[in-house]
Parts: C-alpha cells; structure tokens; sequence
C-alpha cells in the first residue's frame, strides 16, 4: 500500500514521506529534516492508526480474560510475538520476549544468564559497543567476579578479527556485540564470529538495535543465541523492544521480575513460574504498542528489508560524497557505503558538535551531536563528541543537500574556511 | 466469539454437557491406582485430580476430582465414560484427536467421540478450549509418567493463544 | 472540559462515557457493558489525541539531543513527571521514575531495596496481596534467606491490625501493603499502618495499583516511602508504570538495568550513574505514553478525585444492593460501600464463575472470572476462583442493571433459582 | 528555539561570544593551586579543569583547561576574566546570579556583568543553558570543596529539563 508493489526492488522516499506526518511540521520556520533516526525512527500514519484503532476496538488485559475484548487483545498481542519472530528469522515465537526497549533486553541475558558465571569467567564485548551494551557487563562483572574483554577496532572503525580470535579461549563465556555500530556504522561480521564464539562454547549475545531496523537480519541464520532490538528505531512505538533468545536458553534462565501472568503457581510462600515467554513477562504487558508495532512490521516486509538496504546504502555513499567534497571534515567509519549502515558521524575539527547541530537545527535539520551513549569509544577515537547524520527510509538526497548547507552555514558563520566552494 | 455478532450459548453447553456437568461420572474412588496426574489451569483456577488403574496396556478406570467449570467437568465426566476399556494407546490417540478438533479441526471419519461430539461446539469459544481440554492433557500426561515409570504427573493447560 | 466545571461535586458518567471511543462498540450484537476496569480502564479520546498529537509533531529520544524535537519532547516527557508527582502528593518529582508498570515498580524495590536485607530480616506483607506484591517478595526471600510474615484477614475482608502490631517487631524491613485490594475491594488502613512500621523502621512500600486511581492518594500524607501503581488503570496507556519513592531512600539504592541514559561516566570496565530518577531509567523509555497520559491526569484532575470517590460509593452501594437482591450470591468483602472501592467480587455456589462470565459476555456484559492474581487470597476465601465486577467513571446504572440481568439468565440457563424474582 | 518561529543565531553566538571561543583567556597555569574542581557534561562531552590560586579569601587566578563547544569556552573564558580580583563569597554570589540570568532571570539592578552578559541570550536555547553553566558550576564546587578542606571537587552540570 506504501510501496509501488510488494517487494518492490526499490520505492521513492518522498513518496513514503507523506505517511510520516511529522514531517510536514517546520521546524524555526524551515521544512524539518529529520537526521536522527538512529535516535528514534518517525512513525508512519498506519501506525498511528493501529494504535487508535487498538483504543477503541478491543482496549482490555491480556491472558486473563474470558470476556470477547479480552480475547481480541490477547489474540492480538500474541500475533505480534509471531510477526516478530518471522520478521526476524525466530523459527519459535516462544523464544520472543517483549520488554521495554533493547536495553532491557540486553540487562535480562546479562543478569539471568550471567548467573551462571563465576570468577575467571571472561565476557567478550567490542570497544564500540553502545553504553547498554557495556553497562550491563560491567554490572555483572562487579557482581560475580567476571572479566570483561574488549575486541579493538581499526582505524577503519572495523573490529579487529585477528585480536577476537586471540581473545577467544575456553573461559570466554559470553560474546556480546553489536551488528552494527550507532557511530561508525560498521556492520560487524556476526555470524563469522558467532561461529567462532560457539566452538569455544560460548553463548552469543547480538545487539540488533541498529541492524533489525535496517539490514535483513536472521536469528537463525546469524547463529546466535540471543538477539536484542527496540520497535521504536524500527517506525514503531516508544516503549516496546525485544528479546528473541533460543528457546532451550531461555527456559534454563531465571526471571528477573515475579508478579501477575509469569506465574503458574503462587502460594504465600511459594511460587512457581509460567512457559517461555510468560515467565519473563511480568505486570501487564505494553499491550497497545505491541499491536500497533504488527503496523510497522507490515510497512519493511512491504518495502523488502533487501530494497531498504539499498536505499540506505545509495543515500549514505552520496552523503559520505557530499560531506568529503566540503573538505576538512573528519569522517569517522569504514570509507565504503557499503561496508556499514545508514549513518555518517562526523566532526569539524574547527566547530564543536554541539554548535554544529544548534547551527543545523536553525535550518532545520536535526543531527544528533554528543557521545552517542559510546563514551569508551568516543575515547578510542580520541573526540570528546561527534556529530552524527543518520537516515531512514523516508530520507531523500535532498535532506543530505540540506545537512550540506547547514554545515557551509556554519562554517561561515564560525569564520571557518572549507576547501570547496 | 470471534465474531462480533450473536453467538448461540446453546452451542456450548448442549443439553448433553449441562448434564454431565450436573451428575459428573468418574467420582467414584478406585479400588486400585496405578497412574496419577494434576492438572491446573492457572488461568482460571479449574484444577483436576485424575487416577488411573491399568490392566496391563488396557485402562481399567478412571477417576477424576477436582472442580472447574461446567465444561471442565462435562468433559472430565465424559472422559470416565469413555477411556476404560481402552489401551493406553487408544487414548492417547483420543486425547490427540480431541485436541486437533478444539482447535478447529474436525472429528476424524470413522471415530466414534461418544458424548465428547457434544463439546464441538466449544472450539467457537477460543477462550474455553483449555477448559475442555485440561482433563484430556491431564490424562495425557498421567500415561506419560507411567510409562516412563514415574506415579505422579503436573500438567498444565496450554495458555490460551500461547504463541 | 468533560465535566460540567472545575472541580464539580458530581458528573454524569453518561456524559464522560461518550468520550470513550471503545464504549460505543457492539459485543455480540449487544452494548459493550465494560466492567472490567480494575485489570485495565478504557481511554479517553483525549488520551488518543494526545498520543497522536506527540507523535505527529514532537516525537523524538530525550535527553540526548540538541535539536528542536528533542528538546521539546524531553520538556513534555519530563513535565509529566511532574504532573505524576502533584497527582500524587510527592513533594519531589525527582522521586518519580517510570516504569512499565506497577509490577515492575514493586519489583525495583523488592530487588534493589531487598539488597540491604539478610538472613534474620523479615518482610511483612497481607493474605489480600495481588502476585505483583508478592512474587517480587517471594523472590528475595529464596536469594536472600529473608522471612516473609502475612497479616491475616478477617471474614470481611479487612485486615486484621491487631495481629499486624503483634507481627511488627525491629526485625520486620519492610512493610509492603496494598492500599485496596483487586479482589475484595477492601481499602486498608495505610497511614496508620505506615505510622506503627516507621516505629520499628521499616521501610513501607504501597501497592497503589488500584488506590491511586480511585482515590485520592497523598503520598506525603500517606507517611509511606514507596508508592508504586500503573497508568493503564487510570484510563492512560499501557505500557506505563510508576514508582514514586523518598529521594533519600532512592538515593541510597543501586539500578538493577544499566545502559543509556542512566549514567554519568562510562568506561569499559567502569560506570558510575546519573542522579535519581535518571539512573534507574536505563534505554529509551517508553515517551509518547508518558506523554500521553497527561491528558489522563487532566481528566482525573479536572472531575476531582473527590467526586471520582463518590460516584464509584454510590455505584457499588447499588451493585452491592441489586446483587444482594438476587439472593443466593457469595459477595466478598466489606459490607459497606464506603469501606471498599469500586469492585464487587462475587461467586454463585452452583455456576462457576468462568461459566458466569462467559454467558456474561454474551450479554455484552464484561467482568472477569478467576483468581485475580491473588491465588493465596483464593485459598484463604476457599474459593476456586469468583467473578468481578469493577467500576469506572464511565459506568452508571444502566450498567449494574445489565449485569444483573446477565446473572439472572445465566441462573435460569443453569436451571439454578434464586431466592428473588 | 521552543518558539517554533525563527531563531537568531547572533543572540546565542554574540561577537564578544566568538571572540571568547576563538581566544580563551585563563589558559595559563597557574604558579600555585589551593582548589581544583572537574567539570562534566555527560550530554555532549563538555569537560572542564578548573584549578584556583587564592590569596586569603580572595581569589587571585584561574585557569580553566579542558574542550567543549563554543559556549562552554566561551563562559569559561569570561568567568577566568571577571573573578580574580573577588573574594570566594562574591565569585559564589555571581555563580548564583548567572545560574538564575540562565534560567529565565535577570541581571540585578547595580550588578556589572561584564562580557557575561553577551551570554544572556543562550537562555532562548534551552538545551544549550548547560554549556554555559558548566565552567561556572565547576567554580561553585572548587570553592564549596575548599571551604570544606577537600582539594578536589567533582562537578556535573545538571540534566536539561530535570525534574
Ligand atoms: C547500538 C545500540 N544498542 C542499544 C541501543 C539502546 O536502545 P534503547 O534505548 O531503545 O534501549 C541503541 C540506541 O540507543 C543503539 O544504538
Ligand atoms: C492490587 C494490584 N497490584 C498490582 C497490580 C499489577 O499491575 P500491573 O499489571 O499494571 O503491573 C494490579 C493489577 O493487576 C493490582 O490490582
């Protein structure tokens, strides 16, 4: 209905434009050009309507209820977690946990998993890794005594393999790591080292946050054993993400939380614990945003997540173009769009970030400017903070002429001189 | 229940239902147990004790306490009606029959559901499935144990639109 | 704007009902009765277009951005914050984190306050709990060796004080009470029992679940130092939950998730977290549902709670009556209308209540059937299971009638009399 | 820039202001230090160094190293020009007075900015109040942690829109 036809080898991007209602506001008089999607996608009006209509069709608690609304919205809720999994290559929706976005997500494996390490254990994580793919480690190795491992990056901002390989050993317990990095936008080689990491017997974690929304991504392809991501990167609502974990796993794992629908039995004393996935489900559950995420879903697999790819691909090679034909700015990642996702960060060595995007935002243009929760990788590559464009399937090559403007626009109103014109 | 429109009340409790669940069979102590299962829908509270004697691979009896609701109970009682006399493997094939026929399915030619055909019409109350459904996973699950040599088994009924 | 004016003594549900999209929808050829609240509440349409309303023109990720969107989406997401806290009679909106919900609040004590406590330490809970105030507690005493005491109810379904004073002792933590129970519908006597807890200082924790939208709940006045409930009871979306907490005390606690946003520094093998509420707000919370339920608070507000109370008394006084008058009917808890919140929880010796609800439905008539999350409570009751009615602001009744309409054929479709016509 | 209308960047980026950036004063170190404070922005990265040389209870220098944006230099710069020469309670009583210009206030009556008061117009850029405030805010610690017999102080410039 978005898309010229189902899996359309390509679709225009103004055209999706005008479902994003959002993006006809202005913003300081100008036409919003909304370059933070790695932050948080738009949501599309079907969305929207999902949501309303979920409100006043069949609104009522889930798993409960012998009444006809609570039915609807349980039949409802649990067609997502079967969305869910096909979007995602799950072959068993039991293995999909809903939780509150991928942070979540990742804190479950790491605090229930983590159990069952002890001193000497290693984690193995990557120094690119998003703040909640670190935080959660580091928690888990005060708490039992674990050591955490780093693989570095090159000066590409890609993981040095050769280094994993070494760091990989009979006490690497847990490998964690990104498919793709919310800064460098490198796309990790995970499934060459999720085999790697599986014959030295550890379980691995992949932080799908930037992947799922962008890249056609196959749990059981990849190989992993847990995969975390959030709906609202992926055009859908705030307050919903996701753990798809192996079913065997997930049932030899503890719950973090106990209350209403995890249980099977509850006495003063005692209690014992609902199936996969209920029992990690506990309170009631983000009903309508789950429904409504069934929108967003239809909206990629519509679209094809192979023409999405392209799009991002051909938008950020003419970005990285634009932004290397002004000269003097540093680009942080793998040179080749190809190599990586949606998003370029860069930084003038001459402009803080943070002036940068308070420029572009007067032009409209909203970039994300900061440590982009990586403050160790910030550290590697040696910046207190970058700014950073990223893009989504409603972006067009006129909102990179637009960034592109607003940074000559800066550059002149900071007396900076470029070596373009 | 799906459909938004009228739905015939008398679809799920048939006379014949309504019946069972006033003089349930099956109450009756067994003079000898040789299998035992529990089964609880957590969902609802409906909560089976189920015993039964074998005769070799043959069912001798069965008997089923408990309280549910009125399709629980129907379909408990139906079930001590139905099972002794038959191998264990005759019922487990019955319990499977009954599951795929809740679940949309249709009686499979040739098979005789006794007064089980009477909870048809259940399956149009997605809701109540499990209800029908949990002392025959309950049976299941005590044949289950036994042969694999245990005495005791805990079942649970499946949680309604589980995924 | 619903109601007739600021602050009005009385409103009429009819009124407030047609601003419930989903109250106009047919069940089974019949007008929905919806009388399922305390599980989950519908929403008004202000509700919807306030979630519309973010979305179209300021969603983006707070707290991180420097751009026009984030910045006026982390201003309304954090003006709800203080929103929540006037509501509730918190002095400090620092005290004020969001979670998923109730279940998930208890949780956050249970675990990160349950930390200080060991072997030898007791917890003092009630018969009347919902599982989201027992489980988490349950939990702790297997991890930590704690000793979990219960204060008995009476056959009114009211607490029994005195055996709660003989219960207290130095020993006893903490005290974690529901201020009304999802079952009986019995308000507990919380300040009072919070006032004999600070004597042997412990800490006291309130399930507000079903209190705060009912009643008028002052969290300062109350005298207590958790205070936890959910916005999808009190006609906002899911997905959205509250702790409210002394600052002191949260302070003093440790976050069980780490991630984004909820630190300060970041190393790779360091953190150390961000000032309260923040660092127990790890990841993207969920925003437009936060957002959204200002409007919720608005309706709550601008009804006042006071008439909100009165409206539900006299309600239940005329369910409590009309179920009275079909004779035969188990009713649980209090008498009196005036001691009990809007709920009715009833039973009838010869029709189970799933068969009860069931033919309910058909009558368009909506309650729930089982244990209510309260399975400990159904033991001491020595019940399977019972039916519950509960209230809104939108029931009037019209609604009472067709639920005693709906009992009276389901009783003659049984073949049960009932000692009136 | 929450008025959804045009903004003007010269408000926030006042020549004085570019100036500041351009040439930071207060960069030289100090030949003795008696307070020290670290200043962070978690946000967006702006660090502070702020190290005090005082003479009695009068502050006789500053130097103020560290990277941030324009702003936070800009302040820095300033705040290394106007407070030598003032004792610790006068350089506390402008921290106040700047933090309340910041948040919506005004310069009291009788009180003499200096360049600072090019600054004002960050107030119209909510997000941008805390670059401002940081140097001065790691200031208030220095001498707060001084006062307390502590050398050394940890500052974090508040969270935009907290509570
Ligand atoms: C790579 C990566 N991991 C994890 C996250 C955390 O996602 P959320 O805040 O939705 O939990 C993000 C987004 O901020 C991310 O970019
Ligand atoms: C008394 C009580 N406490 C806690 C809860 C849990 O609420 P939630 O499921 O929103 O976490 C409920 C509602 O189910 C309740 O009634």
């Amino acid at each position: 209905m978005l898309a010229p036809s189902p899996q359309a080898s390509s679709f225009d991007p103004k055209v999706l434009a005008a479902h994003f209602p959002i993006l006809s506001r202005t913003v300081h008089g100008r036409r919003l050009v909304y370059l933070d999607n790695a932050a948080t996608t738009q949501k599309p009006d079907t969305v929207l309507a999902a949501l309303a209509r979920y409100y006043t069709t069949l609104n009522a608690n889930v798993h409960r209820g012998v009444h006809t609304l609570a039915e609807e919205a349980t039949a409802a809720f649990e067609f997502t977690r079967r969305r869910v999994a096909r979007f995602v290559g799950a072959p068993d929706p039991r293995g999909v946990i809903m939780t509150r976005n991928a942070t979540e997500a990742l804190n479950l494996v790491a605090r229930s998993w983590g159990e069952r390490l002890s001193v000497g254990d290693e984690v193995l994580l990557t120094e690119m890794e998003h703040h909640s793919n670190l935080v959660p480690w580091i928690m888990l190795a005060r708490q039992r005594g674990v050591a955490l491992r780093h693989v570095p990056i090159d000066d590409n901002g890609r993981l040095n393999l050769r280094v994993f390989a070494q760091l990989l050993s009979p006490r690497t317990r847990i490998v964690a790591v990104t498919a793709m990095s919310n800064v460098l936008g490198t796309i990790n080689p995970v499934a060459e080292m999720a085999e790697a990491a599986r014959r030295v017997g550890a379980v691995v974690v992949v932080d799908g946050a930037q992947a799922v929304p962008h890249l056609q991504v196959d749990f059981a392809a990849l190989g992993c054993d847990f995969l975390a991501f959030s709906a609202h990167k992926m055009y859908g609502p705030t307050g919903l993400g996701f753990l798809v974990g192996r079913p065997e796993l997930l049932e030899m794992m503890q719950p973090l939380y106990g209350g209403g629908e995890m249980i099977r039995e509850v006495r003063l004393d005692y209690a014992s614990w609902n199936d996969i996935p209920y029992k990690f489900e506990a309170g009631t559950p983000n009903i309508a945003d789950a429904v409504a995420f069934t929108a967003a879903l239809d909206l990629l697999e519509e679209l094809g997540m192979d023409a999405v790819r392209r799009h991002e691909v051909e938008l950020t090679g003419y970005a990285l173009e634009r932004l290397a034909s002004l000269g003097g700015l540093e680009i942080h990642g793998p040179r080749d769009a190809s190599e990586r996702g949606g998003l370029v960060s860069f930084a003038d060595p001459q402009i803080h970030p943070h002036d940068l995007a308070t420029i572009l935002d007067t032009h409209g243009v909203a970039v994300r400017a900061g440590h982009h929760c990586a403050q160790p990788l910030m550290r590697r590559l040696g910046v207190p903070a970058t700014a950073r464009a990223s893009f989504a399937i409603y972006n067009h090559r006129d909102d990179v002429d637009a960034l592109v403007e607003g940074l000559r626009h800066a550059r002149a109103y900071f007396g900076v001189g470029g070596a373009a014109s | 229940m799906s459909e938004h429109g009228e739905v015939n009340l008398d679809e799920l409790y048939r006379e014949v239902v309504l019946d069972h669940h006033r003089h349930p069979r099956g109450r009756h102590p067994l003079p000898r147990v040789d299998a035992r299962a529990h089964g609880f829908n957590p969902v609802c509270g409906d909560e089976v004790e189920l015993a039964v004697a074998l005769d070799g691979e043959r069912i001798a009896g069965v008997e089923i306490q408990g309280h549910g609701c009125a399709i629980c109970t129907a379909s408990g009682s139906m079930m001590a009606e139905l099972v002794p006399g038959r191998s264990v493997g005759e019922a487990e094939a019955q319990v499977e029959t009954f599951r795929s026929v809740m679940h949309g399915g249709t009686w499979p030619t040739g098979s005789d559901p006794g007064d089980l055909e009477a909870l048809e019409g259940v399956k149009h109350f997605p809701v109540r499935v499990k209800c029908a459904l949990l002392p025959w996973v309950t049976l299941r699950d005590a044949l289950r144990a036994w042969r694999q040599g245990h005495a005791q088994a805990e079942t649970t009924s499946e949680e309604e639109g589980a995924p």
